[in-house]
C-alpha cells in the first residue's frame, strides 16, 4: 500500500518539498511573510483562482482543458450587475442567477465538446472570445457599483477571523478532493482521461460526466466572479482577463497531467499555494512583479521536468 | 547459393516477458520463406527486429554476409529491406501517392518533391497490384481496410528491396485479391528478391513458399522445405499440443432464449440481422475482416445504436442506446481491441475490475475500497490472473492476463449475455486454453455467449452454433456437428465448398488446424 | 457548401445582433455620469469650496522628517506615461532625500492584480502609497485597509473614491481637458469639421469621463462640429494604428480630425495620418507624451499636443505624500508646497490641482524628455 | 524511383477538381467568406473595398499572418505554442534597441530572428527530448519571456530608430513591404510544406507518430526543427511588428498568441495534428483583419468584435466536423 501511495503521490511529494523549501526561504527573506495576517490575506487573494482550479483539475484529468473560465468569470460578474441594477432583481436572486449563467455557459462548452466532438482546446478557445464578447456587448462597458454593505461580507468580511471566501474555498476543496478521490464520479473522471474509449466501452456515462465537469467549471467560475465582485465592489466586463492561464498553471504545477488520467486535488492545492507563496513572498522580499512572473514560469517547467526525470526510472 | 539474410541466436524481452528465445533462420535470394506460428509466438517481434524497428537483446542479424544492426527502419530500408506491416502503419490524412513514397520520394532537379513522378509511380505500382480503381490522390483515411492493405503493399514495393517482409498481407483480402497478391509475390521472387512471408493461410503457404520456419511461444521449432511437410506436421509444430486441450468445450443443454435480435440494422454495415442466443449456449460468428461482425456487436451493445430493428431480452423488446443501457440489461461486451477499448492500461487491476460496477460497490457514491479490493482478489483467484496483486497496473501484465482482467470486469456485472469479440487475439497458447475453459464454464453456468472470432478453429471448437457473416448480413448458419472448416470457410468467402485448396483461402488463422 | 452557409449565418446573426444593439444606443464612449462643461470663453470654472472629503489615516507613526518607504503602484507598468510619472516620483524622492520610493505594478491594466500588489506592499510595511487607480471603486477596500494600518495614501492620475485615500493630485479637471481638446480641434478643422475618437477601452474611467465632458462641451460651444464615432484600441500601439487607419479609410474626405485619448492612441493616430499621406488634411489632437510625438510635430503633421507634464505629476504626488507624512498638509488647507512647482491649489475638498496642462509645440517640444 | 515499377508512360489523370476541393476545402470556405464580406460590406459602404482600406488591412495584420505560418506548422506537427505573443514582444524590443544603439540595420533585422530560432529550438528540445508537453513548456515560456522583458526594459518606449531600419514602411510599386513579406513567405512556406521532405515529415509526425517512426522519420530532431522554424517566423513577424510604427512599446502585445492560434485553427489546421495548410492560416488572418475593419464600417460597436470572433471559430470548426463526418 505504501508503494502505491508513493507512486500516486510522487509528484505531490516533490511539490511538497519544493513548497516547504520555498516557504523557508521566503520566510527568511521577510519577517512579514510568516504572519497569520499575511497568510490569511493571501488566502483571500487566491480564492478566485483557487476555486476555479478545482473543477479545472477535473477538466484536465479527463484530458480536456477549459480556456473560457476567465471569460465566464467576466460574463457572470457583468450579469450580476445587470440582473441587480438594470433588471431590478433582489441581490441574492441576482447572485444565484449570475452563478447559474456561469453554469450554463460551462454546459455550453460541454455540449459543444460532447455533442459535436470538438477538441476542448478549440471549443473553449472559441467560447473564450464569445463569452468575453457577450460580457462586453451586454455591459456596453459600463460598470455597476453601489452594492449594499451586507454583500461585501462575502468578499471582504471574515468569519471566525478567517476571510469568508477562504471558508468557501476550503469547503469546495474538501468536496472536490472527496469527489475526485473517493467517489464513482472521480473514478469515471480518471477513466475518461486515461482511456475514453475503454471508459465508454465499460458502460460509464462518459458524455454525461464531461458535461457535468464543464458545467461545474462554468458554475464555479460564476461563483468566483460573485466573490470577486464582492471583494472589489464593482463589476467590469474586463474582469478575469487572463485568469485561465493562472488557473491552468496552478493545476499543471500541481502535477495533473495535461494528457489526462493523472492528477489530484491535493496536488492542485499545493500548486496553488506554491504559486501564491511565490507571488507574495517574492514581493515582500523586494522582487518586483515582473520578476515574480519569470520565477513562476521557471518553476512550472522545472517541476514538470523533475517529475518527468524521476518517473522515467520509476516506470 | 549464399544466404541473403541470416538470423542467429536472436532473443528479445519486453520487461519481464521474454518474447523471443534464441531464434535462428535464414532467407535466400529468390525464395519465399514462410514464417509460421500461433499468435504470440513471436513472429511480429522477429520481423520488427529484421526491419530495424526494434533491436534484439542478443544474437546477430547478417545481411548478405555482413553483420548489421539497424538504428532505424530507414536504415533497414536503405539496406534494401522493406516491410508490409500487419497493423497498417499509414497516414490517414495524406494521399495514397504520398503514403507510398513518404521518406523516399522522387525529387526534381532542384531538390523539391516531384509530386507528378510520385503520383505516376504510385499509379504504376497500384496497377501492378491490379488496383486500377484506387485513386492515388484520395486520402488514405477514406479507404477501406482492403485498399489500405494494398497501399501498404505498394509502399513496400516502392523501395528497391532485396528483402520484402510481409506480415499477414492477405489477412484482410478477399479471395480474388489474395490471389492477385500472390501473383505479385511470385513475380518478386522470380526477380531474385527474398521474401519473408507470414500467413495463417496454410493453403497459401503451400502454394507459395519454398521453405517454412515455425515458431512457438517465442522459441524456434524448426525449418522445413515445403515439400517435406504436410499440413498436419505444420499444425503440430505450431500448436505443440492436442487440440482438445485448446478447446475444452463442455456439452450443455441450452435453456431459454435470452437474447433475441430481429432485423437489426446499423447504417449499411449491419444489415437486417436476426439471431437468438439461449442460456448456456455459445454462438460463434465467423466471417472475414470487414464482414460486419464487430459492427453487429457494437450495435447490440449500444455503442452505435441500431438504426432499425429490434433487440429483445427474455422476449421483451428493449431499447439500447448506450453501453450503459446494455450494462443495465446485463449484457457484457469484451471488445476486440483490449488495449484501446477494454482496459484503462495505466490503472491498477483493482480499478479495472471494478470499473463496470462502480455504482454497485459504492455507498452513497463513495467507492467502497474494501469491497473493491476483495472483488479484485476474488477475480485474480477465480480467473487465475497472474499478477503481483490487485495494485499492479494492467499495462504491466501479459496479453492473456490482461484479457482475463477484461473478462473479470464484465463477469463482475453478473451478465446474462456475454459478447466476446476476438477473445484470444494476440495471447499465448496456454492463456488461450484458459480463456476457452472460462468461456465454457460461464456458458455452463447459464450465460448466453455470443463469440466473434477470426480463428476458425476457435469458432468451430467452442461454438454450439456457428453463424457466418458477409457484407453485414448473416449468410449461413451451422450446428456444431455440421460446421466443418470447408463449409464455414466457403460461406465466409462465398466460394463453393470443396473447391481446390488454393481457391479456398481461409480468411482466418490456423484454418487447417482442424 | 454547408460550411459556407454556417459561416454566413453566423456572421449575419452576429452582425444583426450587433447592429440592433448599436441602434438603441448612440454611444459616444463617454460614461453616464453628470457632466459640467465650462464656459465657451475663457472664464474659469467656479471652484466651489468644499469641505475635506478624503479619508483619514489611523495609527500612523510620527515620521516627521524621518526616512520613509514609499511604493508607487500605477495602473500598469511598461507604458511611456507611467514611466514618466515614476521618473517624477524618483526625482522628488531624490530631492527630498529622506524617501525610499519604488514603482511596481501589473503589466496589464488589471484591477485584480493591482489590488494584489497593493496588498502585498501593505503587508511588507511601507509608510506611504502612491497610486493611479484602474477602477475607483475596486481599489477602495485595499486603500482603506492601508489607511487603517497607518499608511498614508495619495493618488494621482486616476482617482479612487475620495474616502479611500487622503489626497489626490489632479493633473487637470475633466471639464478643463474636454474644453482644451475640443477648442484645439475646432481651431484646426473649423467649426463645422467632423472628427472621430480613438480611445483605450470604453471601461477606462478617465477616458470615459473626458469623452463625456468633450461631448457636453462640444454640444454647448461648438454645436456644428460633427461627432463621427469613437473606436476602442486598448493601450496597444498596433491596434490603435489599425483603428485610426480604418477610420481614415472609412470617412475619406469627411474626416477632418482625430482625437487620441491616450498617450498610446495619439502617436499611433499621427502615424496613421502620416502613412496615409494625409498630413495637414487630417488634424490629430490628443493627449500624449512629447517623446512619442516629436517625429510628427517635427514633420508638421501634428501642430500641438496637450498634456500635463506627467513627470511633474509624479513629482507633485511625491511632495504631497511627504507633506502629509510630515503633517504639513492637513484637511482644510488651501494650498500645498511642491518643491520646484511652487504652491499648488487645493480644489474639490481633497484634490491638489497640478496646474494648467502644458501644450507642446514644435518650438518647445525639444525641451522635454519623457 | 524504383527500378521495378513498370513503365511510367501511362499518363496519370490530372487531379480531379473534387479532390482538389477536398484537400483545400477550408481555404475555399474562408475565401468565400472573404468575398461575401467584401461584397456585402462594400455594397453598404464602397470605401471598405477601396485600395487604401484593403492595403491597410493587409499592412496592419501581416505580422499576425506571418506568425500564424509558423504556428500552423507547430500545430500540424501535433504541438502548440502559447508563448508566441511574448516572443514577438521580446524580439521586437531587441530589434528596436539594437537599431537605436546604432548597430548595422542588417544585424538589427537578423539577430532577433536568430534569437527567436534559438529560444524556440530550446523549447523544441524540452518538448521532443525531455518530453514535457508543448503546452506546459510554452505556458512557462510565456511567463518567463513576458516577465523578463519588463524586468529588463521597464517597459520604456523605444523611439528614434533610423528610417532605413523601418522595413515595414518600405514601399515597392506602391505597396508596403509587409504585404510582400506576407505573400512571399506564405507562398514559400506553402511550397516548402508541400515539396520538401521535411515539410511532409511534419504532416506525418502530426498524423501518425508511430507510423512516422517506422517510416524512418527521426521525430525528435524534426520537432526541434519545427519549433526552430516557428521561431524564425516569429522573428520576422516581430521585425515587421516593430518597424510598423515610429515607436516600439517594449511590452508583450496582449492576447497576440490567441489571435495567432485562432488564425491557424480557423484556417483549417487541425488541433489534433496532421492536417491543414499555411495558406489557410494566412487567409484566416486576413479574414480577421477584414472583420475587424468591417465592424467600423458597419458602425457596429467594437464590443461585439470578440463575440463575432468566437462565433467564427465555432462555425468553422463545427462545419469542418460536419464535413468530415459526411465523408
Amino acid at each position: 500500500m505504501t508503494l502505491v501511495l508513493n507512486r500516486m503521490l510522487r509528484h505531490e511529494v516533490i511539490l511538497g518539498v519544493l513548497l516547504v523549501a520555498a516557504l523557508i526561504v521566503l520566510a527568511g527573506q521577510s519577517e512579514h511573510f510568516w504572519t497569520a495576517d499575511n497568510l490569511l490575506n493571501q488566502g483571500r487573494l487566491m480564492a478566485e483562482v483557487g476555486l476555479i482550479a478545482l473543477p479545472m483539475t477535473f477538466v484536465i484529468v479527463t484530458g480536456g482543458i477549459d480556456l473560457s473560465v476567465g471569460s465566464i468569470f467576466g460574463l457572470s460578474a457583468i450579469l450580476l450587475g445587470v440582473f441587480w441594477q438594470n433588471m431590478g432583481l433582489p441581490l441574492p436572486v441576482a447572485m444565484v442567477a449570475a452563478i447559474l449563467v456561469g453554469g450554463i455557459a460551462g454546459l455550453g462548452n460541454g455540449f459543444i465538446i460532447t455533442r459535436f466532438k470538438v477538441p476542448p482546446l478549440i471549443a473553449t478557445l472559441a467560447t473564450l472570445a464569445l463569452y468575453r464578447g457577450l460580457a462586453e456587448g451586454i455591459s456596453q462597458a459600463r460598470s455597476v457599483r453601489g452594492y449594499p454593505d451586507w454583500f461585501f461580507g462575502l468578499g471582504q468580511g471574515e468569519v471566525l477571523g478567517v476571510p469568508s471566501q477562504l471558508w468557501i474555498m476550503i469547503v469546495c476543496f474538501v468536496i472536490a478532493a472527496f469527489i475526485l478521490g473517493l467517489t464513482t464520479f472521480g473514478r469515471t473522471t480518471y477513466a475518461i482521461g486515461s482511456n475514453e474509449v475503454a471508459a465508454r466501452f465499460s458502460g460509464l456515462k462518459v458524455d454525461r460526466a464531461k458535461l457535468l465537469i464543464y458545467g461545474a467549471s462554468g458554475l464555479i467560475a460564476g461563483l468566483a466572479a460573485v466573490i470577486f465582485v464582492s471583494r472589489v465592489s464593482t463589476t467590469r466586463s474586463d474582469m478575469g482577463t487572463g485568469l485561465e492561464l493562472d488557473v491552468i498553471t496552478a493545476v499543471v504545477l500541481g502535477g495533473t497531467s495535461i494528457f489526462g488520467g493523472r492528477g489530484t486535488v491535493i496536488g492542485t492545492g499545493l500548486g496553488l499555494i506554491l504559486m501564491q507563496a511565490l507571488k507574495n513572498g517574492l514581493a515582500l522580499s523586494g522582487v518586483k512583479g515582473d520578476g515574480t512572473i519569470v520565477v513562476i514560469g521557471a518553476v512550472l517547467i522545472a517541476a514538470i521536468l523533475i517529475g518527468n526525470l524521476l518517473s522515467r526510472d520509476g516506470d | 547459393m549464399s544466404n541473403l539474410l541470416e538470423v542467429s541466436g536472436v532473443s528479445k524481452s519486453f520487461g519481464p516477458v521474454k518474447v523471443l528465445k534464441e531464434i535462428s533462420f535464414d532467407v535466400r535470394p529468390g525464395e519465399v520463406h514462410a514464417l509460421l506460428g500461433e499468435n504470440g509466438a513471436g513472429k511480429s517481434t522477429l520481423i520488427k527486429i529484421v526491419a530495424g524497428v526494434i533491436n534484439a537483446d542478443e544474437g546477430e542479424v547478417r545481411l548478405e554476409g555482413k553483420a548489421v544492426r539497424f538504428a532505424s527502419p530507414r536504415e533497414a530500408a536503405a539496406h534494401g529491406i522493406a516491410t508490409v506491416y500487419q497493423e497498417l502503419l499509414l497516414f490517414p490524412d495524406l494521399t495514397v501517392a504520398e503514403n507510398i513514397y513518404l521518406g523516399h520520394a522522387p525529387k526534381t532537379r532542384w531538390g523539391a518533391l516531384d509530386w507528378n513522378a510520385m503520383r505516376a509511380g504510385a499509379r504504376a505500382l497500384l496497377d501492378s497490384l491490379d488496383s486500377p480503381d484506387l485513386d492515388v490522390d484520395t486520402t488514405v483515411g477514406k479507404l477501406s481496410v482492403a485498399n489500405r492493405q494494398r497501399v501498404e503493399i505498394a509502399k513496400a514495393l516502392s523501395h528497391d528491396a532485396k528483402l520484402v517482409i510481409m506480415d499477414e498481407p492477405t489477412a484482410a483480402l478477399a479471395d480474388a485479391d489474395a490471389r492477385r497478391l500472390m501473383d505479385v509475390v511470385k513475380r518478386l521472387r522470380d526477380r531474385g528478391v527474398g521474401i519473408i512471408y507470414v500467413s495463417h493461410r496454410l493453403p497459401e503457404i503451400f502454394a507459395l513458399a519454398d521453405r517454412v520456419t515455425v515458431l512457438r511461444d517465442g522459441t524456434y521449432v524448426g525449418t522445413k522445405p515445403i515439400g517435406e511437410v504436410t499440413e498436419g506436421d505444420l499444425v503440430s509444430m505450431m500448436v505443440g499440443r492436442a487440440i482438445d486441450h485448446l478447446f475444452p468445450k463442455v456439452d450443455t443443454t441450452p435453456g431459454e432464449t435470452i437474447l433475441e435480435v430481429k432485423n437489426l440494422s446499423y447504417r449499411n454495415t449491419v444489415n437486417d440481422i436476426s439471431l437468438t442466443v439461449r442460456a448456456g449456449e455459445i454462438v460463434g460468428i465467423a466471417g472475414l475482416i470487414g464482414a460486419g461482425r464487430t459492427e453487429l456487436a457494437l450495435t447490440i451493445f449500444g455503442i452505435t445504436p441500431a438504426t432499425s430493428g429490434e433487440i429483445l431480452i427474455d422476449g421483451k423488446p428493449v431499447t439500447i442506446s448506450s453501453p450503459d443501457d446494455a450494462r443495465r440489461l446485463k449484457i457484457a461486451y469484451v471488445p476486440e481491441d483490449r488495449g484501446s477499448q477494454g482496459l484503462i492500461r495505466p490503472q491498477t487491476v483493482r480499478e479495472n475490475v471494478s470499473l463496470a460496477i462502480l455504482d454497485r460497490i459504492a455507498r452513497a457514491f463513495v467507492v467502497d475500497r474494501r469491497q473493491e479490493g476483495s472483488l479484485a482478489r476474488q477475480a485474480i483467484e477465480r480467473f487465475g490472473i497472474r499478477t503481483r496483486g490487485p495494485e499492479q497496473r494492467v499495462k504491466q501484465l501479459s496479453g492473456g492476463n490482461q484479457q482475463k482482467v477484461v473478462l473479470a470486469k464484465w463477469i463482475a456485472t453478473e451478465p446474462r449475455v456475454l459478447i466476446m469479440d476476438e477473445p484470444t487475439r494476440g495471447i499465448d497458447v496456454g492463456a488461450k486454453a484458459e480463456i476457452h475453459a472460462l468461456m465454457s464454464r460461464l456458458a455452463g453456468q447459464g450465460l448466453a455467449v455470443l463469440m466473434i472470432s477470426s480463428e476458425l478453429p476457435e469458432v468451430l471448437g467452442m461454438s454450439d452454433r456457428v453463424l457466418v457473416m458477409r457484407g453485414g448480413r448473416i449468410v449461413a448458419q451451422f450446428d456444431r456437428k455440421d460446421a466443418t472448416p470447408d463449409a464455414v470457410g466457403a460461406a465466409m468467402t462465398a466460394a463453393k465448398a470443396g473447391a481446390s485448396l488454393e481457391s479456398a483461402p481461409l480468411g482466418f488463422k490456423g484454418a487447417a488446424a482442424l | 457548401m454547408r460550411k459556407t452557409l454556417f459561416l454566413t449565418a453566423a456572421l449575419g446573426l452576429t452582425m444583426g445582433v450587433g447592429t440592433a444593439a448599436m441602434a438603441d444606443s448612440p454611444w459616444t464612449g463617454g460614461d453616464n455620469l453628470p457632466t459640467s462643461p465650462l464656459a465657451c470663453d475663457n472664464t474659469p470654472g467656479a471652484a466651489a469650496a468644499m469641505p475635506y472629503d478624503g479619508g483619514a489615516v489611523t495609527g500612523a507613526p510620527d515620521l516627521k522628517g524621518k526616512p520613509i518607504k514609499v511604493v508607487d503602484v500605477p495602473k500598469l507598468i511598461g507604458i511611456g506615461y507611467f514611466n514618466a510619472t515614476s521618473k517624477g516620483i524618483a526625482d522628488a524622492a531624490k530631492e527630498l532625500g529622506n524617501v525610499d520610493a519604488k514603482t511596481d505594478g501589473p503589466t496589464q491594466a488589471n484591477i485584480d492584480q493591482q489590488v494584489s500588489f497593493l496588498d502585498n506592499y501593505i503587508t511588507s510595511g511601507v509608510n506611504g502609497i502612491l497610486f493611479a487607480a484602474n477602477d475607483p471603486v475596486a481599489i477602495a477596500p485595499v486603500l482603506k485597509k492601508a489607511l487603517s494600518k497607518g499608511i498614508h495614501v495619495v493618488g494621482y492620475d486616476a482617482n479612487s473614491q475620495p474616502d479611500a485615500r487622503e489626497w489626490f493630485v489632479n493633473q487637470a479637471q475633466f471639464n478643463g481637458i474636454g474644453k482644451a481638446l475640443v477648442d484645439d480641434m475646432a481651431k484646426e478643422i473649423g467649426e463645422d469639421g467632423a472628427f472621430a475618437i480613438v480611445t483605450s477601452t470604453f471601461t477606462t474611467p478617465n477616458q470615459a469621463r473626458w469623452i463625456a465632458e468633450m461631448a457636453a462641451y462640444q454640444a454647448k460651444c461648438h454645436p456644428k462640429m460633427k461627432w463621427l464615432e469613437t473606436v476602442e484600441a486598448q493601450e496597444d500601439n498596433n491596434l490603435s494604428f489599425n483603428q485610426a487607419t480604418t477610420l481614415i479609410n472609412k470617412y475619406d474626405d469627411e474626416l477632418k480630425g482625430i482625437f487620441g485619448m491616450t498617450s498610446v492612441a495619439t502617436p499611433a493616430s499621427a502615424e496613421a495620418v502620416t502613412q496615409a499621406n494625409m498630413c495637414g488634411k487630417i488634424a490629430v489632437v490628443g493627449l500624449a507624451t512629447p517623446n512619442a510625438m516629436k517625429p510628427y510635430v517635427a514633420k508638421d503633421c501634428v501642430k500641438s499636443v496637450v498634456l500635463w507634464n506627467p513627470v511633474d505629476l509624479g513629482y507633485a504626488a511625491m511632495y504631497v505624500l511627504r507633506a502629509v507624512v510630515d503633517g504639513d498638509l492637513k484637511p482644510g488647507a488651501k494650498s500645498v508646497k511642491a518643491g520646484k512647482l511652487g504652491e499648488l491649489q487645493i480644489i474639490n475638498g481633497s484634490e491638489v490641482l497640478l496646474g494648467a496642462p502644458t501644450t507642446f509645440t514644435k518650438e518647445n517640444i525639444g525641451n522635454f524628455d519623457f | 524511383m524504383t527500378t521495378e515499377t513498370p513503365a511510367l508512360s501511362r499518363l496519370v489523370p490530372v487531379r480531379r477538381w473534387k479532390s482538389f476541393f477536398e484537400s483545400y476545402g477550408q481555404e475555399f470556405v474562408i475565401l468565400a467568406a472573404l468575398v461575401v464580406l467584401f461584397v456585402g460590406v462594400g455594397f453598404y459602404n464602397p470605401r471598405f473595398i477601396s485600395a487604401n482600406n484593403l492595403t491597410s488591412m493587409f499592412v496592419g495584420n501581416a505580422y499576425i499572418a506571418i506568425a500564424a505560418i509558423g504556428m500552423s506548422m507547430v500545430i500540424i506537427s501535433g504541438n502548440i505554442d502559447v508563448s508566441v505573443g511574448s516572443l514577438i514582444g521580446v524580439l521586437g524590443t531587441i530589434s528596436g534597441t539594437m537599431a537605436v544603439n546604432g548597430y548595422p540595420v542588417i544585424l538589427c533585422w537578423l539577430v532577433p530572428v536568430l534569437i527567436g530560432m534559438v529560444i524556440n529550438a530550446g523549447v523544441g528540445v524540452l518538448v521532443a527530448y525531455v518530453k514535457i508537453p508543448s503546452i506546459v513548456v510554452t505556458l512557462g515560456m510565456l511567463s518567463i519571456l513576458k516577465g523578463g522583458l519588463i524586468s529588463v526594459t521597464g517597459g520604456a518606449w523605444i523611439s528614434g530608430m533610423p528610417p532605413e531600419f523601418m522595413i515595414a514602411q518600405f514601399r515597392l510599386f506602391g505597396l508596403p513591404s509587409s504585404v510582400y513579406f506576407m505573400v512571399v513567405l506564405t507562398a514559400l512556406a506553402a511550397l516548402w510544406m508541400k515539396y520538401s521532405p521535411f515539410g511532409r515529415a511534419i504532416y506525418a509526425i502530426g498524423g501518425n507518430p508511430e507510423a512516422a517512426r517506422v517510416t524512418g522519420i527521426r521525430i525528435q530532431p524534426a520537432i526541434v526543427g519545427v519549433f526552430t522554424i516557428h521561431g524564425m517566423f516569429a522573428g520576422i513577424a516581430a521585425i515587421l511588428f516593430a518597424t510598423q510604427l515610429q515607436v516600439i512599446q517594449s511590452t508583450v502585445p496582449p492576447n497576440l498568441e490567441l489571435t495567432v492560434i485562432t488564425a491557424s485553427v480557423v484556417g483549417g489546421v487541425s488541433i489534433l495534428g496532421g492536417t491543414g495548410t499555411v495558406i489557410g492560416s494566412t487567409l484566416a488572418a486576413i479574414l480577421f483583419a477584414a472583420i475587424g475593419s468591417s465592424l467600423v464600417f458597419l458602425n457596429i460597436s467594437a464590443y461585439w468584435l470578440r463575440a463575432v470572433q468566437g462565433l467564427m471559430i465555432l462555425a468553422t470548426v463545427l462545419a469542418d466536423m460536419a464535413r468530415r463526418r459526411r465523408i
